[in-house]
């Protein structure tokens, strides 16, 4: 299992749909920085095929004014959930 | 409101959100000085800069400075003029009420008559 | 487990360096060594020894010193990035013919080879780009 | 042909176009190294990295060098498991002839196997 | 009227589209630097409503291979002709 | 006419100095003047007097260097970006109690406003950014 990150809005960058399909079935995404903005319910659905395993770094939700506003399907993970995801994971890739 | 004032001199378009870089402070620095050397000011929040004006924002998890608190000085620098870019608001799912600042919202049509009527347009 | 960070953006202007660090910071909690952080690209600035920000700002190389100070974490800047960038030591001012340095230890000029070897020798490597 | 290679240790993914940055440079010095040190590489050219691989490229107008140079050295390192996006080539329009390259084009659902396969995943 | 200049690909942004929702009828685009790959004729339908005012940079259309892909429709211009491009407008706006 | 540009990309990293150097040395040729360069956000790195690029890649400090020159383009760099970037003149290293320094003449660190006035002053002001 792969944990990829992204960093980047589908709001301004194509960057995630090469993410998306480089992940395989049990591959997990986390948002960070402005890759959190693709959290919001009006943007998640850019993350259909993922929305099982899609995860966004709490600081930067809570810093950007974001965290009430995440879609329920997101888990929202801490900086030491964080870790713990690159710990569950075989390796990870960062995409920006 | 900003759409009955004369058109300003320096036209700030912001497309970068809080925190993730530098680019909204700089903007906004640019702006803060043009106004204090007496040039009258217009901002444009568009695309992903439409998340600077997004109630309740923090300083970062290192005591990174956010910009809010910026924003909220703009009127001491007579910078009255804001636009919000109102497809991205609506792609990003907001309203106006969740705005920390009143910005009028400008549809795409009426985007080019902004940038035409400004001498100077900077974006960041 | 060993863990080893590439650190790809620079200070003051993305926010990777912080994200890198605040993750730096939160390994030891969950009994993991950080071996290494390696600058890559724009990176690299995080070694400029004259940065002076704001003092209500974070001092990125001042953080990333005390990481090594603390848990004992290398500090490589990949050289041939550095060099163009006009981040030298004081040994590749004098090789170069330039008056005074501006990367300083424990910041470390190294080769892109420690960059693969920190992938084959830790259990994990986490890149932040910009 | 790569497929029928063992995949290799180090998988490096060039996601930008040549002389816009200098992320593809970088990419390609990585690779080079890891080869140098022993290690089997792959590279993948995904997205705007597709033009890393069009036949036909120059030095900058300041002289910058490009990297085709660099690409054609690719065999003396012994990388030569290349794979290049398939949907990407048919976005800008192009086809393995306009490439100075020999690389296989890869299927967006053969990729998630490619980074699987490889213990180390770098991307530029 | 506004010299617009492009530095990003169609192909991994989205700033195209705020450039061209920011054009006036008069104005004109020009690609730079990465931006050049959107003259290749299969990613020039992005800039269809300006396809009579778009420019590319020969420079940078030289360097990448492109000189001879670009589409018909998008007129190139030598360094000269990017500052008489800015000569003959009003002002200039840098999209990236 | 006159013209003053503003860069905001590395060199080395993005093609933004590159572009704007380029575009610097076609104006003469067409009449023109270049009054100033302002270098802001990484731009500014631009002003990195230790730069030891490759001998074979264009060594971009000392293009601007002869710029100014050749022209008398005052190169303006911006203060606040600099300093946290670890760009200091030999005034704004002492001010700030550091020893060695990193930009030196013909690039003048100065304050934000100079941009401003540039846009005031001059008849076309032309962006590079990263």
């Amino acid at each position: 299992m792969i944990l990829h990150i992204l960093n980047r809005s589908p709001g301004g960058s194509l960057v995630y749909r090469d993410a998306l399909a480089s992940m395989g079935p049990d591959d997990r995404l986390l948002l960070i920085e402005d890759g959190v903005q693709g959290a919001l319910p009006a943007q998640v659905r850019h993350f259909e095929p993922v929305l099982d395993r899609l995860f966004a770094l709490r600081e930067d939700l809570v810093s950007r004014g974001l965290e009430g506003r995440c879609d329920e399907a997101v888990q929202v993970v801490d900086v030491d959930g964080f870790v713990e995801l690159t710990e569950e994971a075989d390796k990870t890739v960062s995409w920006f | 409101m900003a759409q009955s004032d004369p058109p300003g001199e320096l036209l700030v378009i912001l497309r970068h959100a809080p925190h993730g870089s530098s680019w909204l402070r700089e903007g906004l620095d640019a702006a803060l000085v043009a106004a204090a050397f007496g040039q009258s000011v217009t901002l444009l929040f568009q695309g992903e800069g439409v998340m600077a004006l997004l109630e309740g924002q923090d300083s970062g998890a290192l005591g990174q400075k956010g910009t809010s608190a910026t924003l909220e000085m703009l009127g001491m620098y007579d910078i009255e003029s804001l636009y919000v870019d109102a497809a991205a608001l609506a792609r990003f799912g907001l309203t106006r009420d969740d705005l920390l600042l009143a910005a009028e919202p400008l549809e795409a049509a009426d985007t080019p008559a902004i940038l035409a009527a400004h001498p100077q347009v900077l974006v960041f | 487990m060993r863990y080893a960070l590439l650190v790809q953006g620079a200070p003051y202007s993305q926010q990777a360096s912080h994200s890198a660090l605040r993750f730096a910071m939160a390994l030891p909690e969950r009994g993991h060594r950080l071996d290494s952080v390696f600058f890559y690209h724009d990176g690299v600035y995080n070694a400029a020894r004259l940065a002076a920000p704001p003092q209500d700002e974070p001092h990125l190389p001042d953080a990333w010193r005390e990481l090594h100070e603390r848990h004992g974490t290398e500090l490589l800047v990949c050289i041939a990035s550095a060099l163009r960038r006009g981040l030298l030591d004081e040994r590749e001012a004098a090789r170069h013919g330039k008056e005074g340095h501006s990367v300083e230890p424990p910041f470390e000029l190294t080769g892109l080879g420690q960059l693969i070897e920190l992938g084959r020798r830790c259990d994990r490597l986490v890149t932040f780009p910009p």
